[in-house]
């Protein structure tokens, strides 16, 4: 991707548009596909998989990959590490765009998309895990957006506005981390109702425990990777302060990122133990399974820690690669890969190409969106006139 | 830092490693192990370390004549691996008895691995000689071996080969003398002494009948006699099994037992029953002909041979594990008891068509019981001579109606139009007098089946159940009136008591006609 | 107006449709709470 | 608007301090919940079906289901392993069990759940327990999310992915308008073997246990659906091992809602505790810094001092 020729505004045909162009063309037309002639013309969907790619990779993996957003705030506003302050708001925006994204995803994958306020209007299915992801989803996203707000109000010169909003970081932040805690454990509680239909090996009952602590490691790896490609593409958008802090952040992100990697593999082990399922891990599956453990959970954990010993900042942003790569095998695994496993396998789940085309779509409108917020508003820099 | 990268080097290595090894693992275990699909029945298992606790190595799968064979070719018996003991082969491998583990282990692994060593020295083809060769988790042999039986047959064609001369293989054990004996006329079954496992000075049975019956083939051998198989498959293979002659008729086997017995409680003054209150009629009983039906003594008597009565008392008796004498002969799920042979043969092709509706109550009052106790109470005749009793039963037995009673042929209706149903199917010619006939002419030859249904109308009841036994029952309909009647759950209306009866019976007596809805009723818009 | 509950399902919609509006309820009530707590810090720091 | 807001008021009501005291005995925490007393079931025994499909077609009569191109009365239908779809909601599988002459057949269905698993997950209510006994199911509601096909352990309901504007969840509803009016469901009805019965539940298990008592050796001694995931309302009674005809026995006897009430439990206290415990690290952080500025603060005043 060539980004200098797209910033300059002197051409709009650059490889980066091109490539952008193409798939959200595509996307345009599997969209009225989708819309006019239904799920079933565009998705591999099945009475036994009614849960696709769409719910494995866009809503779980688009959730949790969107966590940095709650994490680097709740470190920052709560915690006190004013040393990463320039890390919020790249990381709220990642999580805004994340969240909307998962949203308009979800408008694809439920069959009556304009229903979706339903269980808060008409009908509250108060037992259910998904009012529960539903209800949290959408508040947060509210959240997210206030959260982020002063940066488009700063950009527009809505002062008064901008300084209502920034009063209320502190109680944000803090229902921030709240719903996030309850959502993202949730997804993964999403699954305790099927334990006939989940391997042994990934059901547990400690499943939104394992969500909500793996979140928060997708959470650090992202802002670790999202700032590695940040430097390399938007270097000149950043001020001072976001460049000399970035390594700071880095490095304790990935810090962090070790220390619960390996809290995250000790509860896994202890829920292999709660079920006593040790026997199943010479079967293919718990070879599957180890490969997660060992080459995505403990791999990065030392990884990081090296890293950080060495103050290798390369290390540590392959690792953040390979941890959020770790995070999408774990959701898929949970939802599609281990789910089902005892069906016979010609009533298993592949995806369909157009709804990974899809998820390409979806991927590529939040990177575009990415592209055009940072490059106008203040996200890697201090607006001149906000200086605290 | 130097130390560091070099931790970081070893943190890769391992971890691709570790990535390599699952992965193979997984494309290992997606290869399916090859399992030769011929079965044999020489496949055995060497376990027997299991008798010193819990074996740290896969057991080892031996095939027997593939090593009888490759001995014979190098002009080696059996006694190249086995010893003898009392003239006698002893069927374990170089060794008498299982002393201590490393004992026995250095047996196999020197037998073994040294003859296959000198073997593959020879460049002969022969066996493995490293670990995993021989002690492997994959079943590579899919075995065929069957438990191989004396019956009736065998017996004969043994006591006809030995001149009847029972003593050469029936003994018994003298606690006095610690030594074998032969008691005339107290021959009994082997299982009485010889159990499943071996067991202080007994051997179990697999033992006692391989070195029993082995050695006195191989003598047989020895003195180019015609004799019995001494290799695995020639008792063990099931296809060989069936080949196996047999004699028919057998000629009874002779231990001085009744062909006639009442079956009473013991009398008294045996001290086997104290109380005085059998009201019970004696039941005379057909030993020799029940001697036919069965194939050993076993499946009636227990290893012993002794008569029901000795261990089964009224009140049930230690000796008898307190079974007593009503249920030792009508508990319905044993193979033992009168009433439990007699209903599993209620499971023959022939009857399950009728009694597999009949459910299993406990009928109070019915003229059932008095089939079997049919003998007149003689307890209060002290001096009553036994052969007296004798000639009474005979007579008895012989007295008794074995055909199964039916009405005239032109009292039992030819054709019975079903009507009810019409609604979406024609009526039914239902050929009544034809399954009538099929029925009775199912059971003619079967005296059991014959005595049980020689009242007339006895055969109706299979369909028309639940009515008194008359030439006039009443109409289906007048029960089944109405499916899912709530005062009487479990009683169908009358398409289901039509289907499940005429179908169930079908199905049951193996009778595939008629296939499908429109074999018995057409359907009415099909016309 | 006494329910009786058939179902545990039923009973617990019931108990979580409470719980739910009481949640809603907690976090403003404990935002007001932490105002009222640390109302007079604020007021001290201005005043030194 | 009308109904959104009776809906709402109503939950509002619901919720009222009032029937929250008046409820409290209720609401006991240990309390056992019995289900609907005198709620209609249907026992299926096993070996009477004879895999005619009379059931599978009365029941496409009276749902007015689409008609399937092979007819119902083609048994090669058979031949292959099918399960409930939106154009069916019910069909038979036939099965080859070892050790039985002939082959078995086995009628698939909604199970009606005592505590079912579709109503623990649906988010709009829009699945309901009955109190005839039928699981229901409302379209005017449904989102289309399809958790329910997720939760359920029987893998019944079907979706309408073909149907662009009104796709809905489709499964058997015991023919709940049927029942409601004393007919017999479809396919009841319509089983000329009558290995379908329908009673109460209660008196259900009644008629099961006697004919396993009746007829000795010939069912096996269990009644599917008496406990399996808290019990349903549609009983099996079968002479062949129950996981020989594709019937999972490894389900457990917990029933739904209380497979996620533990992670749900925890949801209030999140709520309640989690802004309190952040707000106190908020409070200490801050402290610590006020510390740390005053110690500085200080440094440099003792500098001042000492270069003065």
């Amino acid at each position: 991707m060539s980004d200098k020729a797209a910033i300059d505004h002197k051409t709009w045909f650059t490889p980066f548009n091109a490539i952008s162009g193409t798939i959200i063309i595509i996307g345009i037309v599997i969209s009225i596909l989708r819309f006019t002639v239904g799920l079933g013309a565009v998705t591999h969907l099945s009475d036994d998989n009614p849960w696709g790619l769409w719910i494995g990779f866009d809503l779980l993996v688009g959730v949790a990959l969107a966590a940095g957003g709650y994490v680097t705030s709740a470190a920052v506003y709560l915690f006190g590490m004013k040393k990463f302050h320039s890390a919020v708001r790249p990381a709220v925006l990642t999580g805004f765009l994340g969240y909307s994204l998962v949203v308009f995803a979800l408008t694809y994958d439920v069959g009556r998309p304009w229903r979706l306020p339903y269980p808060f209007i008409m009908q509250q299915g108060t037992t259910s895990l998904l009012f529960e992801v539903a209800g949290c989803v959408a508040l947060y996203l509210t959240v997210l957006f206030l959260e982020f707000v002063p940066a488009p109000l700063e950009w527009l010169g809505f002062k008064k506005v901008r300084e209502l909003a920034v009063k209320l970081t502190l109680p944000l932040t803090v229902l921030g981390v709240v719903l996030s805690t309850l959502h993202q454990s949730s997804l993964g509680a999403l699954y305790l109702i099927a334990p006939s239909k989940l391997h042994p090996l990934w059901y547990s009952t400690y499943l939104p425990v394992f969500f909500f602590v793996s979140s928060i490691i997708a959470g650090l790896s992202m802002v670790i990777y999202e700032s590695a490609l940040s430097h390399h593409y938007f270097a000149d958008k950043m001020d001072a302060a976001h460049l000399q802090e970035s390594e700071g952040v880095t490095l304790g992100f990935g810090k962090a990122a070790s220390l619960i990697l390996a809290g995250y593999f000790t509860i896994k082990v202890m829920g292999i133990a709660g079920g006593d399922h040790w026997h199943l891990l010479g079967t293919p599956y718990g070879l599957w399974f180890l490969v997660e453990m060992i080459g995505f959970v403990a791999l990065p954990s030392f990884l990081y820690a090296v890293g950080v010993r060495n103050k290798d900042v390369t290390l540590i942003k392959w690792t953040a690669a390979w941890t959020v790569l770790g995070i999408v095998i774990n959701r898929l695994n949970v939802s599609l890969i281990a789910f089902n496993w005892h069906l016979p396998s010609a009533r298993r789940y592949f995806p369909h190409w157009m709804e990974i085309a899809t998820s390409v779509f979806i991927v590529t409108i939040g990177i575009v969106l990415f592209r055009f917020i940072v490059t106008r508003m203040p996200v890697f820099y201090e607006h001149p006139e906000y200086k605290d | 830092m130097k130390k560091e990268r070099y931790l970081f080097r070893w943190a890769g290595i391992v971890a691709i490693s570790i990535i390599a090894l699952l992965g193979t693992g997984i494309y290992g275990l997606s290869k399916v192990s090859k399992v030769s699909s011929q079965p044999r029945a020489d496949v055995i298992k060497i376990d027997n370390m299991i008798a010193f606790g819990k074996l740290e190595i896969a057991p080892v799968e031996f095939l027997h004549e593939a090593h009888t064979e490759a001995l014979a070719k190098k002009n080696k018996d059996c006694a190249a691996c086995h010893l003898t003991q009392n003239k006698r082969l002893f069927p374990k491998f170089k060794r008498i008895a299982d002393t201590d583990r490393i004992k026995v282990m250095d047996i196999y692994h020197k037998g073994c691995i040294s003859c296959h060593g000198e073997m593959n020295v020879a460049k002969e083809k022969t066996g493995p000689v490293e670990c995993e060769g021989c002690h492997s988790e994959k079943i590579q042999h899919v075995t065929s071996r069957q438990p191989t039986g004396f019956d009736k047959s065998l017996h004969f064609r043994h006591s006809e080969a030995q001149e009847n001369k029972c003593e050469r293989c029936h003994h018994e054990y003298d606690e006095k003398t610690k030594k074998l004996v032969y008691v005339k006329g107290k021959e009994g079954t082997c299982r009485y002494c010889h159990k499943e496992k071996t067991k202080d000075n007994r051997m179990s049975m697999g033992l006692a009948s391989h070195i029993a019956c082995i050695d006195c083939h191989r003598k047989n051998i020895s003195k180019r006699l015609t004799t019995g198989p001494v290799t695995c498959s020639g008792c063990h293979d099931p296809s060989v099994q069936q080949k196996i002659k047999k004699i028919t008729p057998i000629p009874r086997m002779d231990r001085k037992q009744p062909d006639v017995v009442l079956l009473k409680k013991a009398p008294k003054g045996t001290g086997v029953d104290t109380e005085n209150t059998n009201k019970m009629a004696f039941v005379p009983f057909d030993h020799k002909a029940h001697e036919n039906y069965n194939d050993t003594c076993r499946v009636c008597h227990h290893e012993s041979l002794k008569q029901c009565n000795e261990c089964h008392s009224l009140a049930g008796m230690n000796e008898g594990n307190r079974v007593n004498l009503e249920t030792a002969m009508h508990q319905v799920d044993s193979t033992r008891s009168c009433q439990g042979c007699h209903e599993a043969k209620q499971k023959d092709k022939n009857c399950a068509g009728c009694h597999v509706f009949m459910g299993k109550e406990r009928v109070k009052e019915d003229t059932s019981c008095l089939k079997c106790h049919s003998a007149p109470v003689m307890e209060k005749k002290k001096s009553s001579n036994p052969d007296d009793e004798k000639t009474l039963v005979k007579t008895m037995l012989q007295s008794r109606n074995l055909v199964p009673g039916t009405y005239p042929e032109n009292n039992i209706p030819e054709k019975v139009v079903i009507k009810k149903l019409s609604k979406e199917y024609d009526a039914v010619d239902f050929p009544h007098r034809k399954v009538v006939n099929a029925l009775v002419g199912n059971i003619k030859d079967n005296k059991l089946a014959g005595y049980f249904h020689s009242q007339k109308g006895s055969i109706c009841k299979g369909c028309h159940h639940n009515s008194p036994v008359s030439a006039n029952p009443p109409h289906c309909g007048n029960c089944h009136g109405k499916p899912f009647d709530g005062k009487n759950p479990s009683r169908p209306g009358i398409l289901g008591a039509y289907h499940q009866q005429c179908m169930g019976c079908h199905k049951e007596m193996g009778i595939e006609k008629p296939a499908g809805c429109t074999e018995c009723h057409k359907k009415k818009n099909e016309r | 107006m006494e329910t009786i509950y058939y179902t545990y399902q039923d009973f617990y919609t019931h108990t979580k449709g409470i719980l739910y509006l009481l949640m809603i309820v907690s976090l403003f009530g404990i935002a007001g709470f932490w105002n009222f707590l640390t109302g007079k810090d604020d007021d001290n720091k201005e005043n030194e | 608007m009308s109904i959104s807001r009776r809906r709402f008021l109503g939950w509002v009501g619901a919720a009222g301090m009032g029937s929250v005291v008046g409820k409290s005995a209720l609401a006991a925490g240990n309390k056992h919940f019995d289900g609907y007393h005198e709620s209609l079931g249907v026992l299926h025994d096993i070996s009477l079906c004879v895999g005619c499909r009379s059931c599978e077609a009365a029941c496409c009569k009276v749902n007015e289901l689409p008609v399937p191109d092979k007819p119902f009365t083609d048994k090669h239908v058979l031949d292959e392993e099918r399960r409930t779809t939106a154009e069916a909601y019910t069909v038979v599988n036939k099965y080859g069990v070892t050790g039985k002459i002939g082959p078995s057949f086995r009628k698939i269905q909604c199970n009606h759940c005592a505590e079912p698993a579709c109503a623990s997950a649906c988010f709009v209510k829009a699945f309901k327990k009955t109190k005839t006994g039928a699981v229901t199911y409302d379209a005017s509601v449904c989102v289309g999310c399809r958790y329910c096909m997720i939760a359920c352990p029987f893998e019944i309901p079907a979706y309408e992915y073909n149907e662009s504007f009104t796709p809905r969840v489709m499964k058997c509803t015991m023919c709940h308008p049927r029942i409601t009016k004393g007919q017999l469901p479809g396919c009841v009805e319509g089983c000329p073997m009558e290995a379908l019965t329908l009673g109460k539940r209660e008196d259900l298990l009644k008629i099961a246990r006697e004919r396993i008592r009746k007829y000795p050796g010939k069912y096996i001694d269990h009644i599917y659906g008496e406990t399996e995931m808290g019990g349903t309302n549609w009983l099996y009674l079968s002479n062949v091992p129950f996981s020989d005809i594709g019937m999972r026995e490894d389900l457990g006897v917990t029933p739904a809602p209380e497979l996620t009430s533990g992670a749900l439990s925890v949801v209030p206290l999140v709520a309640g505790l989690w802004p309190v415990f952040l707000m106190g690290i908020y409070a200490i952080s801050k402290r610590k810094e006020i510390v740390f500025k005053e110690e500085l603060d200080e440094a440099a005043h003792s500098r001042t001092k000492e270069d003065i």
